[in-house]
């Protein structure tokens, strides 16, 4: 038989009609609307058991405390403790992405001599070689640690230099280092007892300091009520974050902030406001008023203000001698709610950013801002876990990035009491990576691990007796019946936080009214974070919201 | 004419003269370019997702749902005209009766290929088949346009099988005549749905409680833009197929319809539009009045941003509105052709640039009082696959005209064809 | 007539066949499992009667799932019988290490939360109450993937059409609505979505 | 259990730090696409910057954290969806958005007053391995669909499970706290059950200093606020767009 056109249209008519009551249509239909809701080139989160570890950040000198999800070895989530004594439960905005980094496109994955590949033990040869013709010098981005101190002894022993790169708090004591003869890193602010805070663009609520610190005691002390225990003033010519909130805002003429200082200290002594006998300033009233844009009844209302509610401490967004000096008519050094000493211990530090002279080689480590370069023309080792972009070192070498490696976590600047922890290795690197303290005592088999410093730090608290271990509960040291215990209880995230040194703590002797001096000013939020790249999703920040400016020469 | 050339003088209605198939397809050519540009970027946009497009999260509707309803309002001409014809038994309109339902299955059909663009998932577009929000005035027009496109294939296949090659076919031939005597009953289908998604269409943006310039109180579930949805739709419907025919006559120079249909319809339009107006004007007056202030918005805010000031609603109201209806009903100036035409015109504006208002208008205004207005330019994939649209009316339409005798009383004379027709 | 009649019902009848037939082998993709395992023996054996002795709750009362390798090493530490699996399990996976890449039937995708210990300590569920007593079979049953979805067959269920199922057939999201609407459990889309 | 899930945010305590912002991104494995912008990004949580248009010493500024408000009544983002992809769930009162049901017809966000709702224009994508870091909690969601907060839901999940395991029917309010509310430095976002009248959240919600956003849509928002800044809660009304005059006039009333 033959089959004609129409037979074929028939036949297919008949087989669409018969396709339709079979499942073939609607089970694929099904089938590809399940499938566009799991396409598979969309990344799913892992299965399985997650776990909560305890422990503190360490990616800038303040050392937050952090509660970190671990899911099979991978960091899946960062929250704050809420039991932690300084922080108490806040982080800043970067650190709630910061499990992230680990794996950000600008981590650095091998080891780089001017900007090629090379390999570990090329730069270990280059680097013996280049101090066995010469001094070393090791910078330092967060001293305190026991992997500062192998740094330190690694330089002593080979007769080198160890400094450091202080932190912008730390920075802002240094005047008082110059009067008191303690040591700026020892210093530190009892906001805890201020009942007024002149902050003279201090970004206080915007990254100074630990960030949760002063924020919880702001939102506790002096948030939304008309009058405060706490009165933060904010003199700065711009609306800042800080500004917006504080309980005043004094809009100062740009770079006026110093002759504001000088005016009100003049007023303090002029109406004897105060009861300290400090150095008059030779600046003029009307010289001041002017200068800064305000006028001379401003200026003494506003020193008025400020002493209605003692103590009172002025706190400066630089190393001013003026904000300094105005603090000693105040009579706030060494005062309870003022400029206080941390620690009996005496131990000053030489500062990174003098010139280097003879030196041959130079390690910086992993906790050096990026945005510091050495002046010399020896050969620059650098540690990072992330490659900031610039060539500003010979040597490139990779170093464990965030929880990575085990390390111990001394007080943030700006406290005025002693605190103490230990931040476990809660991931591994998926590449080979050496802290400069771990290389250097490869190199030096005479240095002291990281570990032995750790456990004597403990014993030494242990036999102190001095302060309190706060976890969930808080257990004074002195309840602990064996340093094991202790030490146990700070690796599983507890913070040891030591007592104050009792006022008068400092003697500060200063005659005239300082000279004005070059500044170095620190910024807001990221200022002090050490890694040269951020979370991507800081993002959300930056790009996503116009919430903020992206902070300079950072990488999102 | 050389011999070789392809010539598909037989699948033309017998008598019907039309021009040479290379001018034919001269003509096309430029529209099945557009045509081309559109779907690739169509492709785009399904390929790599809607990123290819100017919308953005506060800007989230954009030219296509403007399109959309725009093209869905001046569509209605098809329903409304079958409902005329078959239901009000008004058999002088019988003539542009097949025009009206190629240019209602044109509208629909484009108006259906952008909205499966403009969704995020067209692979669970049928969800809402599926589990269907009885509460949502969009499942209502999905259901409606679905159903609605498909008695428009429906209507549309006698009128494809009364091609001059395809009648042959003994059983297409039983099966056409079959279909014509269903076409009434589809005529009153149409009409129900129709009145329905128009009306919700409307519905969409009237029911946006939180966007104040939109929302409206109304009727049982529907809001008053729900009914003034449907009024100005039926009125603009008829003066768009006056437009569509006119032009095909000044292409093709050929007298399609006779005048008098012309000036019914305009009668029609002019009157339906008058209603529309007052209508539209008192729903204006009480939104202004009561349901915007209840809601906490001073009605000057909203005309307080350029370009969108009352010059707009007077447009809306008296320029587009008003006027036509008067030209369009008014027997003296309704029986000049010029502007009897013009005036559907201004009409077929007015009902655009209702729904532009509704569309960009709402969502360019900020509800909370520390936004900012707005603005949105269509990226050119938007722009292409609009104009795609348009291609693709135009050639099914040409098809249609060449290969259909859409105009069945059609009296053929005067003039030569002159254009690509 | 009769003729196209004829031609047309052919259509219709392959159309079926193919349907019917063809479709659901076509659609399926079987994947044998790593190793033969038998809960039978391990139930009568080694008296591992209770499920959630190798498929426990955790202490946060999520569900771990399949056990993991150290459970089973905790007996085929060395080999403890003669078959080729038992081999393959020690030398290949206990001795490397590895854990078996078994394929989970009862798998839900990426985008389900299903709280196993909700569902047997609020609602007094039974294992067998969703898995059946597959804890009684004597064989792992091929694992069949939808080519489509990437969905184990054992969420659709075996009969393709789902008209009369086999009960504990198919664990779909309807089968779990189905199931909350009895026990008038309403929860919401997030509910078991996340 | 039928709790009505709510906030209060203080706005006198918040200082615009944006950790709250992250914290939802991580919690809620939202990527962070180079392309992005402040109009097609993914911000579940978005803290805005307004001020009261003055310029010098009266300038004031106040940060206002804006996520989705889980309006109670008439939700309008509920009733427009075609398909049920949106619901509000009756034991929690927590509006939610099923990203897998949504055909990504952005209808919702159209309805939405509060510019809440985010929809994924481009596929989600991280750097090479950083899916590693993604919270098992959340799945991820696909090109094409809408996505708004949940108050976290994923934490809830695990109150529950965590309650069932141990027994309980309730769950332990301490265990479900939302991201934001976790991350906030100063306490200023404050999350509980609006219906328990004991619940010190609802307690401040009757607070006189406390306002919702265009309350006036009658919509039940359940997101409070809080300021003892007048001009503050005058935000809270409409009056839209850059000020003019008459703008001015009525804000500052």
């Amino acid at each position: 038989m033959k089959v004609s056109r129409r037979d074929l249209l028939v036949w297919s008519a008949g087989a669409a009609a018969g396709l339709m009551v079979t499942p073939v249509p609607w089970k694929v239909l099904d089938d590809v609307s399940i499938w566009s809701q799991n396409w598979p080139w969309i990344p799913q989160p892992a299965r399985g058991p997650v776990d909560v570890k305890q422990s503190a950040c360490t990616l800038c000198p303040k050392g937050c405390g952090l509660r970190v999800r671990v899911a099979g070895g991978f960091l899946v989530g960062v929250a704050g403790v809420a039991s932690h004594p300084v922080t108490r439960g806040a982080l800043c905005p970067l650190a709630f992405g910061a499990h992230q980094l680990n794996w950000h496109p600008q981590r650095l994955r091998t080891v780089l001599h001017r900007r090629s590949v090379s390999t570990r033990n090329a730069a270990q040869m280059a680097f013996t070689k280049a101090c066995s013709e010469g001094p070393v010098v090791v910078i330092d981005g967060y001293p305190g640690r026991a992997a500062s101190q192998v740094l330190e002894s690694f330089a002593k022993n080979r007769r080198g230099e160890y400094r450091v790169v202080l932190s912008a708090e730390t920075r802002a004591l240094a005047p008082y280092e110059r009067w008191t003869g303690v040591p700026a890193a020892l210093l530190g602010y009892d906001v805890e007892n201020a009942g007024t805070i002149v902050s003279f663009g201090a970004p206080l609520l915007d990254g100074w300091g630990a960030p949760g610190h002063f924020a919880r005691l702001w939102a506790e002390r002096a948030a939304g009520t008309e009058d405060p225990q706490l009165r933060l003033i904010q003199v700065e010519p711009t609306l800042s974050r800080t500004a917006s909130r504080a309980w005043q805002w004094v809009p100062v003429r740009n770079g006026s902030e110093a002759v504001l200082a000088a005016g009100i200290a003049g007023v303090l002594l002029e109406e004897h406001l105060v009861s300290a006998r400090g150095p008059k300033p030779t600046l003029s009233l009307t010289a001041a008023g002017e200068q800064t844009g305000l006028g001379i009844d401003a200026i003494r209302g506003l020193a008025r203000t400020i002493v209605a509610r003692p103590p009172v401490v002025a706190i400066a967004n630089d190393d001013s001698p003026e904000v300094a000096a105005l603090n000693v008519v105040l009579g706030a050094v060494g005062a309870r709610g003022g400029i206080v000493r941390r620690s009996r211990e005496n131990k000053s530090y030489l500062a990174a950013d003098t010139p280097i002279s003879s030196a041959r080689a130079v390690v910086i480590d992993s906790s050096v801002p990026w945005d510091f370069a050495p002046k010399t023309d020896a050969e620059v080792f650098r540690f990072a876990a992330w490659d900031g972009g610039s060539g500003s070192a010979d040597w490139l070498l990779p170093a464990p990035g965030f929880l990575e490696e085990a390390t111990d976590v001394p007080a943030a600047p700006e406290l005025a009491v002693q605190s103490f922890a230990l931040a476990p290795a809660l991931t591994k690197a998926q590449h080979e990576v050496r802290s400069a303290a771990l290389f250097l005592s490869g190199i030096d088999s005479a240095l002291p691990t990281a570990e032995e410093i750790i456990h004597a730090r403990c014993q030494q608290i242990f036999q102190s007796r001095v302060g309190m271990l706060c976890s969930r509960e808080q257990t004074p040291v002195s309840r602990f019946a064996a340093s094991q215990k202790l030490e146990e209880q700070l690796w599983a995230g507890a913070v040891w936080v030591g007592e104050p040194v009792g006022p008068p703590n400092l003697r500060c002797e200063l005659k005239e009214w300082p000279t004005p001096s070059t500044s170095t000013r620190g910024e807001g939020w990221s200022s002090s974070w050490t890694a040269p790249v951020l979370p991507p999703l800081a993002s959300k920040l930056v790009e996503e919201s116009g919430l903020r400016q992206r902070a300079e020469g950072r990488l999102a | 004419m050389s011999s070789i050339t392809f010539s598909d003088s037989r699948w033309i209605a017998r008598g019907a003269e039309r021009a040479s198939f290379p001018r034919f397809i001269s003509w096309l050519v430029p529209w099945v370019i557009i045509l081309a540009v559109g779907v690739y970027a169509a492709g785009l946009c399904l390929y790599y997702g809607l990123n290819q497009t100017n919308m953005d999260n506060r800007f989230a509707f954009g030219l296509w749902i403007f399109l959309d309803l725009g093209i869905i309002a001046l569509g209605a001409g098809a329903f409304f005209t079958g409902f005329l014809v078959y239901i009000l038994k008004r058999a002088e309109l019988k003539p542009i009766l097949n025009t009206a339902v190629v240019v209602g299955l044109i509208c629909y059909s484009g108006a259906v290929a952008i909205l499966m663009i403009d969704v995020g998932q067209p692979l669970r577009a049928w969800f809402t088949f599926w589990h269907p929000n009885t509460h949502s005035m969009l499942t209502e027009v999905t259901f409606c346009i679905s159903c609605y496109l498909l008695v428009l294939c429906l209507e549309y296949i006698p009128l494809l099988l009364r091609n001059r090659q395809l009648r042959r076919l003994p059983s297409f031939l039983v099966f056409e005549h079959q279909l014509h005597k269903l076409v009434p009953v589809l005529a009153a289908v149409g009409t129900l749905l129709s009145f329905f998604h128009q009306g919700s269409l409307g519905g969409l943006y009237g029911v946006l409680r939180g966007r104040p310039f939109a929302y409206r109180h109304g009727f049982l579930i529907w809001p008053s833009t729900f009914f003034l949805f449907i009024l100005s739709a039926i009125a603009t419907g008829p003066s768009f197929l006056m437009l569509v025919t006119a032009t095909v006559e000044k292409v093709t120079g050929k007298r399609l319809v006779a005048d008098k249909v012309f000036r019914r319809l305009g009668l029609i339009s002019g009157v339906l539009l008058a209603a529309y107006v007052a209508a539209k004007s008192i729903d204006t007056l009480i939104w202004i009045n009561i349901t915007s202030p209840s809601v906490g918005f001073a009605p000057w805010e909203y005309y307080m941003h350029k370009p969108f000031g009352l010059p707009i609603l007077f447009a809306e109201i008296v320029l587009f509105g008003l006027l036509p209806a008067f030209l369009l009903a008014y027997r003296r100036t309704a029986s000049h052709r010029g502007v009897l035409l013009s005036a559907a015109a201004l009409a077929c504006c007015g009902v655009l640039l209702n729904r532009f208002v509704l569309t960009v208008q709402t969502l360019a205004l900020p509800t909370l009082s520390f936004d900012e207005f707005l603005q949105y330019t269509p990226s050119w994939q938007e722009v292409a696959s609009f104009g795609g649209v348009i291609a693709y009316g135009v050639i099914v339409y040409s098809l249609s005209y060449r290969y259909l005798p859409l105009f069945s009383a059609q009296p053929e004379g005067g003039g030569k064809d002159v254009s690509g027709h | 007539m009769r003729r196209s009649l004829l031609v047309f019902g052919l259509g219709v009848m392959v159309a079926m066949l193919a349907g019917w037939v063809v479709f659901p082998r076509a659609l399926y993709m079987r994947k044998p499992q790593p190793l033969e395992f038998r809960h039978k023996t391990h139930a009568e054996k080694s008296g591992l009667a209770d499920c959630n002795e190798c498929h426990a709750l955790r202490d946060d009362g999520t569900f771990a799932g399949l056990p993991a390798m150290e459970k089973c090493a905790g007996c085929h530490a060395e080999r403890i019988g003669e078959t080729k699996a038992e081999a393959t399990l020690v030398n290949n996976y206990i001795k490397q290490g590895h854990e078996t890449p078994w394929q989970v039937y009862a798998q839900q995708p990426p985008n389900v939360w299903f709280s196993h210990s909700i569902h047997l300590k609020r609602a007094g569920l039974k294992c067998e109450d969703c898995h059946a007593n597959y804890g009684a079979s004597d064989q792992v049953k091929v694992y069949e993937v939808n080519r489509i979805s990437g969905y184990s067959r054992d969420i659709w269920g075996h009969s393709i059409s789902r008209l009369h199922r086999a009960p504990h057939d198919g664990m779909k999201m309807s089968d779990c609505e189905d199931c909350h609407r009895q026990h008038n459990a309403d929860v919401g889309c997030l509910g078991c979505h996340k | 259990m039928s709790a009505r899930y709510g906030m209060v945010i203080d706005l006198d305590r918040c200082t615009g730090c944006g950790s709250c912002m992250v914290a939802c991104a991580a919690e809620n494995n939202v990527p962070a696409l180079p392309q992005a912008t402040t109009r097609t990004g993914l911000t579940p949580m978005l803290v805005r910057r307004v001020s009261n248009e003055r310029d010098g010493a009266e300038r004031r500024e106040v940060f206002i954290p804006i996520l989705c408000m889980h309006c109670e009544r008439e939700t309008p983002c509920v009733s427009v969806c075609p398909q049920q992809a949106v619901e509000v769930d009756k034991a929690t009162g927590i509006v939610m958005q099923m990203p897998q049901r949504c055909l990504g017809c952005r209808y919702c966000m159209t309805a939405c007053a509060y510019h809440a709702r985010y929809f994924n224009w481009r596929d989600p994508a991280w750097p090479a391995g950083m899916e590693k870091s993604l919270n098992p909690a959340v799945a991820v969601r696909m090109r094409g669909v809408v996505e708004k907060c949940n108050f976290c839901h994923g934490r809830l999940h695990a109150a529950k499970e965590k309650a069932a395991a141990a027994s309980k029917r309730e769950i332990d309010p301490a265990d479900y706290v939302p991201a934001c509310v976790e991350a906030c430095p100063t306490g200023a976002i404050r999350f509980g059950n609006l219906a328990d009248t004991g619940d010190p959240v609802s307690h401040e919600a009757r607070s006189p200093y406390a306002f919702r956003l265009l309350a006036r849509l009658g919509t039940e928002p359940k997101v409070y606020y809080k300021s003892k800044e007048a001009w503050v809660r005058q935000l809270a009304e409409s009056v839209s767009g850059r000020e003019t005059e008459a703008s001015r006039e009525m804000k500052h009333v």
